[in-house]
């Protein structure tokens, strides 16, 4: 468990996992909708965080072709294509949240979570 | 060229191509973007449609590549008989819900552009192939979701839109995540190439890696408890969107989760249970919910719930040639009815389950609203009929009792709740007005439109069954007869009636043996208590004659069955039509509820006992029954248990009073006389399918035996201690059922004939004395006997009906009632049950109280005032009376006629123990001639009848007026206080009270309560906090995760 | 606190299921799968030097289609959620900003356009392509609703950048099916040169097209917010 | 056989019965009186009350159902009798015993009763109703001991048929039930407290309460056919007591004894008791009278046929 040198994408890994962690608890700690949705925002990069991690070829290179390439291993292209999908998605959602929490706010008067609990049972 | 303008991708690309220049488009003329949406939507339903015809002829399923490469190097797409189906029904509620809520759509180019881009969402999301894709089309399809369902950006819709937000991110990021990592241990993201190398997936990764895919798909699909949210976006977003998010949005989850579901072989027992959680969990919250909003959220869950488990354990047990028919089943249903009612709710106002009672100011809808509450009920003839009857049955066939109890269980509270709120919609009074005309009937027209598909697609359904074509006249009569039920009373009454006849005509001869007997029995009698249904002149009855005709019908039905599934059809729709008449009651609302789900409970046990038998012995034939009670004794007691239900058993008839009180007084009379016979049928048919085993069952048969007695004690018991006179009655019932259930148990010759006597002879006088009753009803309008009294004056006939009916029930020589007495005790003694003959005089003794009562406090004694000009009973009610009256005094006279085929039929299962010598019967044990004792008791009637006549000639006798009495020397003034009638035997409560205490209503109060307090616990879950939700939704996952991995 | 407990009860659940990945995790080697295929074909099959590009536009084209309307409905919804009441049309002034954050917009707001517009058309090259091209161009309107914030960006204008470009994106994609093997397939136009920038087939135009939609999307989008 | 001889025969049997059913009301009416302290009605008084009844001039009437009460009620008893044989083995007095067996004649018992509280209801006199349901609930309790004993002796003599019943039980005093089956005998006795409607059982007719009870408002003739009854069905029902019970009777005088003997029985209970309340009677027959009947039953079905 507690090797010196640690490869770097195990590094990156875990790294993701701590700030979707983090992320989590923060979305479920704070009543503030902002700050909900900065843990999301957090969440989100924790797994980008991870893609990339698990497309990580020891010592490989981006992989796009010229001169620099010549004979050295690439890192995975699939991970790194897909993160960047992902990304855009991630914003795009952040987007509307942010409108709800516009939304909200002029609703409500208030970005607490505790004020969007009118519905039980 | 057609196939390409046809091809799927293209439903992609007018989406993402009308979606992109909507803004354009809307900007000049918003008119001409309403159309295009329209437009797209049409072209999506015709693609649909297109191959859904191609695929169903057997073409081969659609594969779409993209980027001109194969997979899994590029994304590819596939449009197969499941997607096509899904897909057109998908698209189909699309093109209407987009219709429904057009006034709100067209307002902003942008909420047309989600929407349209939502359905193309849902439509990749069951098309993609690849894992990532699907995650992008979930992003699609929730994005669209996020904003729909607050586009009316009101404070509780936002509020519920935040928490759908939190918890679709969630989802959605735990389904990257968990696709990255399956990439990882595989190199690929195509479905096809991951279940092809699903040996790469290992290790506590792997299943981290599944775990975290699957339980973001799951989580779409709103498991208990992790559905807080779901349900709070079901009743706040609008209708339109509630209804697509309900059937649309969930379908395509539902069918990502039947695309991986290869991937998670070992994963199959823990999703079953989550998705029956559900379905248990959510039915028992729906007990206690009373926005029918948000109860339609919980159906919603419950039934996606449902769709899980019978997905997963159809795979588990590699039964996937039922999935089509199981869940496609399950899903259509759910869908047509869910959407139907979502779109229902939006017009109507309030958000009390009351409310919907707006629906009556227009028939059609609150047709409509009854036949969606039926079809997500599960009964027939709708999908989800068929859909459970073949899910249990497979699942039987494994040995999965667990799994079916819990299933029928659910659908048991199900039951409960939906019929509940129909009830409330039926009865309550709601002050707000239905208010259609502002929209046309651009928003009930496809709620209409789906119960007819609901109807098609039952009859599609039924027809991958083997069953007769007549096993679905019974609805197809009474939807027939439903178009005519704007006309006069008496024309409806002659059409339900030519159809009767017809039907019977039809019918009987074909019969053979016991159900010959029975369909004589049972048709006949319906037709005399179908001619009485006029004597309320002037009185519409809506839907009287169709729901008759129904129930009638699916008796007959029930006779002719010759296939479990042909006799469980005929005895579900037999259950519906009989509850709804009920339900026509004024007061019946309450009463038909327990009388339905009392009914549905002995239902799902004979269906349990069916499919118990079905895995026994591999055979869907009537016949199996005796087959498989070799193996155990639980198939003969189960049915039996049903049955009892439905003849109002010892215990469990706490819903028969009520439901024979409350619903209309002719058609209480066709509930005893007629369909109460259906449970006698039943164990008939039990009985005469085991006879080989009844010799081995003793100890079951006496156990029956007693119950049946004690039936018939506490049945009398109750009748005496009642003051409503159809209580009365009712107790009578279960008390004259109780013989019934003994001599059936007796299981020998002389015990069914016994049986099969006291059953017409219980057709005879309770057809005969609750029309008698019937009539009084109609004159003096209250249903206290202490309020009645002294009308012997007013309705001659209707008393000699009543008297007839009484010294049969009694049993009293030389009526025909004796005959059942003098058989009941011959098949006693000739078994050796001794004791029991005691208690069965006992019983019979007891009777005798509640008959005077019923007689003397109705028409002996002081009429009291206000019934002084009281006529006698309209004619309808009289003619079947006197046919009753002929009947019982032929039988009478000539017991021959009745007990010899009785005999005959019984004889090929129960040797015949009989001698007959003319009309003189022998016995093992006795003797008795009928026609002689009649002939004795006329004559000897006649003399002291003369020798009073010529005593009074010669003397004059003086007709005094009601409050003469003459030896008591008084002249009352008030007849209420003279007329001994109330708490008749009120000594009889005091010397053995503890026999008339309701312990069974109790008992079934606290079962009831029970319910409702479960439901109560359980939706302490649902406390509107979102952060809450979040917190459950990984808690979900994570116990999931946990369970599979000790697993 | 109980609700606090049950989360971090939650928390630790899921802790669980990451550490288990965690732990089972090595660093990949080499590759396999997809990848060994779009690394040793790629290039010849596509004729783009940026392989990401390559999956990113063909390959995986409709996830990169399904990403452009991911953004489009969230402005859209955007927009939708945050329509303004006709009643409430009441104009938000705010101070002017400095004038040296003005003069700078004048002189960097062209070139950060530019160097967005590099991004972008060099996609299939270099590092980079619509989507940081794209963002890159919103970053250069965002900087000028921050210094003029009383000055707006034509709307309309926003609006049929982004309307006409996701369209001619489609259409190029029907293109693929109309002209050469699939939808989105990029070969409709000659390969060209490797490593040119003519090259690569549909590539860049279509990353022209994102970058585009992209930029006008989140320009639109921080108008939103800003109104 | 021959039908006009039979009906003649079976008048002849009514006639005897009648005169000897008056009769003995007579003698228990003094032997009651007798203990009480009294000197009591003549022997031939219930002769004139029936004359009496029968010459009366003057009646009033309720309604049809009125009529019919007594006609019915005296329908019964002759019923009653025309199936029960009532001397063994003579022809005579054999009856329509042919017709129909012991379960026949347990429920015609009814028929009567039935009638008569129909047409005592239709008077409007609230007493009559109130006695029905009184003697209604009485005999609910007291026909279970009875029904006990009556099945207790079918399984001992394994048929229903009275006379076969009654041809069992010939040769010897032991073979009488009273001997062989001691515990439906006393069982049966049990009821036959209660059927009698003497104290401490007759509430039903309670003098002091309720006038006479059901019969309240009949006078003139209807009365008349009451007593008519009343002497014919107490015939019928002794007979049917000693057929069951104490061996039958192969000639008249045998019968007579046997059936007075039997009748003593109540009387002097009677005598001896203050009055029961119903519920008092209803759980006296429900206990004891009961627990002997299964003990009856159970004895017939473990040790009878040893």
């Amino acid at each position: 468990m507690f090797e010196f040198n640690l490869p770097l994408a195990n590094i990156v890994l875990v790294t993701g996992f701590l700030l979707i962690l983090s992320g989590l608890w923060a979305m479920f700690i704070h009543k503030n909708i902002i700050r909900m949705i900065i843990g999301f925002s957090l969440m989100d990069t924790g797994i980008h965080m991870i893609m990339v991690a698990l497309g990580y070829i020891t010592g490989g290179t981006a992989p796009i072709f010229d001169d620099a390439v010549d004979g050295m291993q690439m890192v995975d292209p699939v991970p790194s294509a897909l993160v960047l999908t992902a990304i855009v998605i991630g914003l795009g959602v952040t987007a509307v949240m942010l409108s709800y929490a516009v939304k909200i706010h002029q609703a409500k008067n208030s970005l607490s979570i505790d004020d969007c609990a009118e519905q039980k049972w | 060229m057609v196939t390409e303008l046809l091809s799927p991708l293209n439903i992609i690309i007018i989406a993402l191509g009308a979606g992109f220049l909507l803004p354009l488009i809307h900007a000049r003329s918003p008119r001409f973007a309403g159309q295009v949406m329209f437009a797209s939507l049409l072209y999506f339903v015709i693609i649909s449609a297109y191959h859904f015809y191609t695929l169903i002829g057997g073409a081969p399923a659609v594969e779409i590549i993209t980027a001109g490469i194969q997979p899994p190097f590029a994304i590819n797409l596939r449009f197969g008989l499941a997607e096509a189906f899904v897909l057109l029904a998908v698209n189909t509620a699309a093109l209407f819900g987009a219709r429904y809520m057009f006034d709100e759509l067209r307002e902003h180019a942008s909420a047309m552009i989600l929407f349209i881009v939502w359905i193309m969402g849902i439509n990749g999301m069951v098309m993609t192939r690849d894992l990532f894709n699907l995650f992008i089309f979930v992003e699609i399809t929730a994005v669209s979701s996020f904003v729909l369902v607050a586009m009316r950006a009101n404070s509780i819709a936002l509020s519920a839109g935040f928490k759908y937000v939190i918890a679709g991110t969630m989802a959605s990021g735990f389904l990257l995540l968990g696709t990255m990592l399956l990439y990882y241990q595989t190199g690929t993201l195509n479905i096809d190439d991951l279940i092809i190398h699903q040996e790469m997936i290992t290790g506590p990764f792997g299943t981290a890696a599944l775990m975290l895919v699957l339980g973001a798909i799951l989580v779409e699909l709103k498991p208990f408890p992790a559905n807080g949210w779901g349900l709070d976006v079901y009743q706040a977003a609008p209708a339109g969107i509630a209804a697509l998010l309900s059937v649309g949005v969930s379908a395509a989850y539902l069918f990502a989760l039947y695309k991986i579901l290869p991937l998670l072989t070992s994963f199959l027992p823990v999703i079953a249970a989550t998705g029956l959680l559900t379905f248990v969990a959510s039915n028992f919250i729906g007990l206690r919910q009373s926005d029918p909003r948000r109860l339609l959220g919980y159906s919603s869950v419950g039934q996606l719930g449902l769709m899980v488990t019978a997905l997963a354990l159809l795979t588990k047990f590699s039964l996937t040639e039922y999935i089509p028919l199981v869940v496609g089943g399950l899903f259509i249903s759910h869908f047509l009815a869910k959407a139907g009612l979502f779109w229902l709710a939006g017009i109507i106002k309030g958000s009390e389950l009351g409310d919907w009672s707006q629906l009556r100011s227009k028939p059609v809808l609150i047709i409509a609203f009854l036949f969606l509450i039926t079809a997500l009920a599960g009964l027939p003839p709708f999908p989800t009929f068929w859909a459970k009857w073949q899910l249990v049955m497979s699942l039987m066939e494994y040995q999965q009792h667990g799994w079916v109890f819990f299933i029928l269980l659910g659908s048991l509270l199900e039951v409960v709740y939906l019929f509940r709120w129909f009830g409330k919609a039926v009865s309550s009074q709601s002050d707000k007005a239905l208010d259609i005309s502002s929209s046309g009937n651009r928003q009930w027209l496809p709620v209409v439109l789906f119960v007819g598909l609901l109807l098609a697609c039952g009859q599609v359904m039924a027809s991958s069954f083997d069953l007769p074509v007549m096993a679905l006249l019974p609805v197809y009569a009474g939807l027939l007869l439903m178009l005519i039920d704007g006309l006069g009373e008496r024309l409806k009454q002659i059409a339900s009636l030519l159809v009767i006849i017809a039907y019977s005509v039809y019918l009987i001869p074909s019969l053979d043996g016991l159900n010959w007997i029975f369909g004589l029995m049972l048709l006949p009698g319906s037709i005399l208590i179908l001619i009485a249904s006029t004597y309320q002149q002037g009185t519409a009855r809506p839907g009287f004659y169709p729901l008759f005709v129904m129930l009638v019908l699916s008796l007959g039905t029930l006779l002719a069955a010759e296939t479990m599934l042909g006799f469980f059809l005929a005895w579900e729709l037999m259950t519906v039509s009989s509850y709804l008449l009920v339900s026509l009651g004024k007061k019946a609302t309450r009463p038909s509820l327990v009388y339905l789900v009392f009914s549905i409970a002995g239902a799902f046990l004979i269906l349990f006992a069916f499919a118990l038998i079905y895995a026994q012995t591999g055979s869907m034939q009537l016949s199996a029954i005796g087959q498989a009670g070799i193996v155990s004794n639980w198939p003969f007691i189960l049915l039996l248990s049903g049955f009892f239900i439905k003849m109002g058993g010892l215990g469990v008839h706490v819903w028969l009073p009520d439901a024979y009180a409350e619903c209309d007084d002719d058609f209480t009379a066709m509930m005893s006389s007629v369909v109460s016979k259906a449970g006698v049928f039943g164990l008939f048919v039990v009985g005469t399918q085991m006879t080989a085993q009844l010799n081995d069952m003793d100890t079951i048969l006496t156990v029956v035996g007693w119950v049946g007695l004690i039936m018939a004690l506490a049945g009398a018991i109750m009748a005496a201690m009642s003051e409503d006179i159809k209580h009365l009655l009712a107790y009578s019932s279960i008390g004259q059922l109780g013989y019934i259930v003994t001599t059936f148990a007796i299981a020998n010759h002389t015990g069914w004939v016994a049986a099969m006597y006291l059953a017409v002879n219980h057709l005879l006088y309770k057809g005969l004395i609750f029309l008698a009753i019937a009539g009084v009803l109609y004159r003096v309008k209250t249903r206290y006997m202490y309020q009645m009294g002294g009308l012997i004056k007013n309705m001659p006939i209707s008393f000699i009906s009543v008297l007839i009916g009484i010294i049969t029930i009694s049993g009293v020589p030389p009526l025909l009632g004796f005959g059942g007495k003098w058989l009941l005790y011959n098949a006693l003694l000739e078994r050796g049950w001794y004791l029991q003959a005691g208690l069965a005089f006992f019983a019979s003794a007891v009777a005798f109280l509640y008959l005077f009562k019923l007689i003397h406090t109705i028409f002996l004694g002081q009429r009291k005032s206000e019934h002084e000009h009281v006529k006698e009973a309209p004619l309808a009610l009289l003619i079947p009376q006197i046919t009753f009256m002929v009947l019982i005094m032929a039988f009478s006279m000539f017991p021959n006629i009745l007990i010899q085929p009785l005999s005959d039929a019984v004889a090929p299962f129960m040797a015949s123990t009989f001698t007959w010598e003319g009309y003189l019967l022998i016995t093992e044990n006795g003797y008795w001639n009928g026609f002689l004792v009649m002939n004795i008791v006329g004559v000897l009637f006649m003399a002291p009848a003369i020798l009073l006549w010529l005593v009074s000639k010669k003397m004059k006798v003086q007709k005094v007026k009601q409050f003469n009495i003459v030896f008591a020397a008084e002249r009352p003034f008030t007849p209420a206080t003279t007329h001994y009638a109330y708490n008749f035997y009120a000594f009889y409560d005091k010397a053995i009270g503890f026999l008339t205490r309701p312990d069974a209503t109790r008992f079934w109060n606290g079962v009831s309560e029970w319910g409702h307090t479960v439901g109560a616990s359980l939706r302490r879950f649902y406390t509107g906090n979102g952060q809450t939700y979040a917190g459950l939704i990984l808690f979900y996952i994570g116990v999931m995760y946990l369970a599979v991995r000790t697993l | 606190m109980l609700k606090r407990l049950f989360m971090l009860i939650a928390l630790v659940l899921i802790a669980i299921l990451f550490f288990d990945v965690a732990s089972n995790f090595t660093e990949r080697s080499e590759l396999s799968g997809i990848s060994q295929y779009y690394v040793e074909q790629g290039a010849e099959e596509l004729g783009a030097a940026n392989l990401v590009t390559s999956v990113v536009v063909t390959y995986r084209g409709l996830d990169t289609l399904g990403e452009v309307t991911v953004l489009f409905i969230s402005a859209a919804g955007a927009s939708l959620l945050l329509r303004r009441r006709r009643n409430t049309n009441k104009k938000l002034v705010v101070e002017e900003s400095s004038e040296i954050v003005q003069t700078t917009l004048s002189i960097m707001f062209p070139i950060i356009m530019l160097f967005g517009v590099y991004i972008f058309i060099n996609g299939h090259l270099t590092p980079g392509g619509g989507f940081q091209g794209g963002a890159v161009v919103a970053s250069a309107l965002l900087f000028f609703m921050l210094a003029r914030p009383n000055d707006s960006i034509s709307h309309k204008l926003l609006m049929k950048i982004e309307s006409l470009s996701g369209f001619t994106y489609v259409v190029l994609g029907v293109l693929g099916v109309i002209l050469a093997g699939g939808f989105l397939d990029n070969r409709v136009l000659g390969l060209g040169e490797f490593g040119s920038l003519f090259s690569a087939g549909l590539i860049p135009l279509i990353y022209i097209l994102v970058g585009l939609k992209v930029g006008s999307e989140l320009g639109s989008l921080l108008q939103k917010f800003r109104e | 056989m021959n039908w006009a001889l039979s009906i003649f025969y079976y008048i002849v049997t009514v006639l005897v019965v009648l005169v000897y059913g008056l009769l003995l009301y007579a003698f228990i009416a003094k032997t009651m009186a007798r203990v009480q302290g009294r000197i009591g009605i003549p022997i031939y008084q219930p002769f004139l009350d029936i004359i009496q009844t029968y010459g009366r001039r003057t009646a009033v009437t309720h309604g049809y159902m009125f009529d019919l009460g007594p006609v019915f009620r005296l329908t019964g008893g002759l019923g009653t009798l025309a199936f029960i044989p009532v001397i063994y083995g003579s022809e005579i007095f054999g009856n329509f015993h042919f017709a129909g067996d012991l379960l026949l004649v347990m429920y015609f018992i009814f028929f009567g009763q039935l009638g008569m509280a129909l047409g005592a209801g239709e008077s409007g006199h609230p007493y009559a109703p109130m006695g029905i349901a009184r003697g209604l609930a009485q005999m609910t309790a007291f026909e279970v001991p009875f029904a006990l004993a009556v099945i207790a002796v079918f399984m001992q003599y394994e048929t229903a048929s009275i006379t076969e019943i009654v041809a069992a039980q010939q040769g010897s005093i032991y073979n009488w039930t009273l001997f062989t089956n001691p515990f439906a005998v006393l069982a049966a006795m049990f009821a036959f407290l209660g059927m009698s409607m003497y104290p401490p059982f007759d509430l039903v007719t309670a003098p002091n309460e309720i006038p006479i009870g059901p019969p309240t408002e009949y006078h003139s003739a209807y009365l008349s056919l009451l007593q008519t009854n009343r002497a014919i069905f107490a015939g019928a029902k002794l007979v049917l007591f000693m057929n069951l019970f104490f061996g039958g009777a192969t000639n008249l005088p045998i019968m007579v004894l046997k059936t007075w003997a039997i009748y003593m029985i109540p009387v002097l209970i009677g005598v001896a008791f203050p009055r029961f309340k119903v519920e008092n009677s209803i759980r006296f027959f429900l206990g004891v009278p009961t627990l002997v009947g299964i003990i009856a039953v159970l004895y017939m079905q473990y040790w009878g046929t040893v």
